[in-house]
C-alpha cells in the first residue's frame, strides 16, 4: 500500500512541476494564475499523501493551514495581479 | 523495511528535492517579477513538504503559514506596485565579468556546504534526550513547544520584540502628512460579489483552525505563531474584500493588542525573578498554565502585528 | 545516501542559487526574494542536522527545529521592513533602483504637497 | 474488511490522480482561457475530493477524518472564488483587445 501511495505522490509532484512550467511560460497573466491555483491544490494533495506515507499524522494540520493560506495568497495574487484592470474600483471586482 | 521500499522512498525524496530546486531556480532566473514571486510561493509550499518528510511538522506549519503564505502576499503586493518601474531596471543587467564571478562564488559556497553535509559527524550530536528528560517540568507533550516556551523562552520573547521593532520601522517610513493615518489603500468590492462572499465564509473557519493550532500545540505540532498567522491572513482577507478598513495606527486598541503579548511575557518573566529562581523560571506547579496564558496573549499580538506588517505604513488620512 | 543527505544537498544548492540571485539581480525586490531563498536554504540545513539527531522517540532534535521557527519569523520581519523601505524609495524617487546615479523618475512624493 | 478498504483507497486515489492529469492536460492543451479554467476546476474539485475520499480509510481517528474533509471544503471554496476572479479578469482582458 505504501508503494502505491508513494507512486501516486510522485505522480502528483510531476503534475505540480508541469504547473511550474506553465507559470514560467505564461503567456498570459490568467494562465499564470490558473497554474498557481493548480500548484496550490496539487501541493495540498501531495502533502496529504506524504503525511500518510511518512506516518506523520500532523500533516493534516499542515494541510489545513496550507489550504487557508493558499486561499488567501491566491486571492491576493489574482486581485493584485489584475490591478491593471483597476480591480480596486467600486463594484469592478466582480461581474455582479 | 525491505531494500526495495527503501530505494522507493529514496527515489521519492530525490524527486521532491528536484521539484523544490526547480522552484528555486526559477525564482532566481525568471525575467519578470510577478512569476518569480509565484515561483517563490510554490517553492515555500514544496519546502513544507520537505519539512514533513524531515519529521518536523512544527516547522512545516510555520513554513506553510509565514514562509510561503504571508511572505507571498507581501511580495505579490510589492511586485504589483513596482510594476511601472520595472522596464527601466531590466536594462541595467550586470556585466559578464560580475556574473562569472558571482557564479564562481556561489558554486564554491554551495560546494563547501555540500561537502560539510557529507562530512557531518557520525553519530550525530543531539539534545533530544535532554529535551525529553526535562519535559516533566512543563507537562507539555510537544518538545518544540517546550523548547520555544520554556527552555529557550528568552529567544522567543526577544523574537516578539523583533516583530514589534520591525513594525515600528515600517511605520516610521510614513510620509509626514499621513502620520497616524490608515495603512494601505481602501479596498472596494461589490458587497454581493464572490470576494465579499468568501471573505464572510472563510474567516470563521480560519479563526477556528487558528485557535485549534494553538490549542493543540501543548501536545501536538502547532503554536502561537502558526495560529496567529492564520488569524492575520483572515483579517487581511476581510480588509481586501472591503468589508472592513485598516485601523488608523494612532488608535489605542490595536496598539494595546500589539503590546499585550510581550507585556504578559515580560510580567511572567519578572514574576519568575521575584518568586522563582531566575528570569522566566516558571514554578513547576503552574508551568503549563503560565505557558498557555502567554501563548493566548501572544496569538492576538501576533495576528495584529503580522496583519499590520503586511498592510504597510499609513498612506491615507484617518477620514479617507 | 539517506533522506537527510538528499535534502542537505538540496539546501546547499538553494543557498548557492540565493547567493547568485542576491549578487546579480539588479531589482531590489528580486534581491529580497533571493535573500529569502538563501535563508530558507540555511534553515533547511538546520532541519537536516535536526533530523540526524532524531532520538528519544522524537522525529528530530527539537532544539534546531525551534531555532528554525524563530528564524522564519525573524526573516519575515526583516522582509516586511525591507519591502516597506523599497516601496518608500519608489514613492520618493519614482524608480526602484539602487544605482546612485539614477535619473530622477516621474514619481510623486506624497509627503511633498 | 481491511482488504475492502484498501480497494477503496486504491480506486479513489487512482481516480483522483486521473482527474489531476485531466486538469493539467486541459490547462496545457485547451485553446482559450475559459476552457482551460473549466479543465482546471476538475483538478480542484474532483481530483482533491477523490484523494481525500481515498485517504479517509487510512486516518487514525475521527478527528483526522473531519480535518481531511475540512481541507477539501476550504480548497473548494477558494478554488471557486479564484476561478470566478480569473474568469472576470480574462473577460475584461479579452474585451479590451
Amino acid at each position: 500500500m505504501t508503494e502505491f501511495l508513494t507512486a501516486a505522490l510522485g505522480f502528483i509532484l510531476a503534475i505540480l512541476a508541469v504547473g511550474l512550467v506553465r507559470i514560467l511560460r505564461g503567456p498570459g497573466d490568467a494562465d499564470r494564475m490558473m497554474a498557481a491555483q493548480l500548484i496550490g491544490t496539487s501541493g495540498i494533495a501531495a502533502l496529504l499523501l506524504l503525511g500518510t506515507v511518512s506516518g506523520v499524522s500532523a500533516a493534516v494540520d499542515v494541510a489545513l493551514t496550507l489550504a487557508l493560506l493558499a486561499a488567501f495568497t491566491s486571492i491576493s495574487f489574482v486581485k493584485k495581479g489584475t490591478s491593471r484592470f483597476e480591480a480596486d474600483l467600486p463594484g469592478s471586482t466582480e461581474a455582479g | 523495511m525491505t531494500f526495495a521500499s527503501m530505494s522507493f522512498a529514496l527515489a521519492l525524496e530525490i524527486v521532491l528535492a528536484a521539484v523544490v530546486l526547480t522552484g528555486a531556480v526559477w525564482t532566481v532566473a525568471s525575467r519578470e517579477t510577478l512569476p518569480a514571486v509565484a515561483g517563490f510561493v510554490a517553492y515555500g509550499l514544496l519546502l513544507s513538504l520537505v519539512w514533513v518528510r524531515l519529521g518536523a511538522p512544527d516547522v512545516a506549519l510555520t513554513e506553510a503559514a509565514i514562509g510561503s503564505g504571508l511572505t507571498g502576499a507581501l511580495l505579490v503586493g510589492a511586485a504589483a506596485r513596482l510594476r511601472s518601474g520595472e522596464e527601466q531596471i531590466v536594462m541595467e543587467r550586470p556585466g559578464m565579468v560580475l556574473r562569472v564571478l558571482a557564479t564562481m562564488l556561489s558554486t564554491t559556497v554551495a560546494a563547501a556546504l555540500a561537502a560539510s553535509v557529507l562530512l557531518l559527524p557520525d553519530p550525530a550530536p543531539t539534545l533530544a534526550p535532554a529535551a525529553a528528560e526535562n519535559a516533566v517540568a512543563t507537562s507539555l507533550g510537544n518538545p518544540v513547544t517546550n523548547v520555544l516556551m520554556a527552555f529557550r523562552a528568552m529567544d522567543t520573547m526577544l523574537e516578539k520584540i523583533v516583530l514589534l521593532l520591525a513594525l515600528i520601522g515600517v511605520w516610521s517610513l510614513t510620509p509626514d502628512r499621513f502620520w497616524g493615518g490608515r495603512p494601505g489603500p481602501r479596498h472596494h468590492a461589490d458587497p454581493q460579489g464572490v470576494l465579499a462572499f468568501v471573505a464572510r465564509v472563510l474567516p470563521p473557519v480560519g479563526i477556528i483552525v487558528g485557535i485549534y493550532i494553538l490549542w493543540t500545540s501543548a501536545d501536538h505540532p502547532g503554536g502561537a505563531f502558526q495560529g496567529g498567522t492564520i488569524l492575520a491572513a483572515m483579517w487581511l482577507l476581510v480588509m481586501m474584500a472591503g468589508l472592513a478598513d485598516t485601523p488608523p495606527v494612532s488608535e489605542r486598541r490595536p496598539r494595546l493588542l500589539l503590546l499585550a503579548g510581550p507585556m504578559v511575557f515580560l510580567i511572567v518573566g519578572l514574576g519568575g525573578l521575584a518568586f522563582g529562581d531566575a528570569f522566566l523560571a516558571y514554578p513547576m506547579a503552574y508551568a503549563k498554565l503560565l505557558i498557555l496564558t502567554i501563548e493566548f496573549a501572544m496569538i492576538l499580538t501576533i495576528a495584529v502585528t503580522l496583519g499590520l506588517l503586511v498592510a504597510g505604513p499609513p498612506e491615507r488620512e484617518c477620514g479617507s | 545516501m539517506s533522506a537527510a543527505m538528499v535534502f542537505g544537498l538540496c539546501a546547499a544548492v538553494a543557498v548557492g542559487l540565493g547567493l547568485y540571485g542576491v549578487i546579480t539581480n539588479p531589482q531590489p525586490l528580486r534581491k529580497i526574494l533571493a535573500f529569502n531563498l538563501l535563508g530558507s536554504g540555511v534553515f533547511l540545513l538546520f532541519g537536516v542536522i535536526a533530523r540526524r539527531g532524531a532520538a528519544a522517540g522524537f522525529g528530530g532534535d527539537p532544539i534546531p527545529q525551534a531555532l528554525v521557527i524563530t528564524g522564519i519569523v525573524v526573516a519575515f520581519s526583516a522582509t516586511a521592513l525591507a519591502i516597506a523601505l523599497l516601496l518608500r524609495l519608489f514613492q520618493a524617487t519614482g524608480s526602484a533602483t539602487l544605482r546612485a546615479d539614477a535619473p530622477p523618475g516621474a514619481g510623486s512624493d506624497p509627503s511633498r504637497p | 474488511m481491511s482488504f475492502a478498504l484498501d480497494i477503496v483507497t486504491i480506486a479513489a486515489v487512482s481516480a483522483g490522480a486521473f482527474f489531476f492529469l485531466a486538469g493539467t492536460v486541459g490547462l496545457l492543451r485547451f485553446p482559450d482561457t475559459l476552457t482551460r479554467l473549466h479543465a482546471l476546476t476538475k483538478a480542484d474539485n474532483l481530483g482533491l475530493g477523490l484523494m481525500v475520499l481515498g485517504l479517509l480509510p487510512r486516518t487514525e481517528s475521527l478527528r483526522d477524518g473531519i480535518k481531511l474533509i475540512c481541507v477539501w471544503v476550504i480548497v473548494l471554496l477558494a478554488g471557486a472564488t479564484v476561478s470566478q476572479l480569473i474568469a472576470y479578469a480574462a473577460r475584461r482582458e479579452g474585451s479590451r483587445q
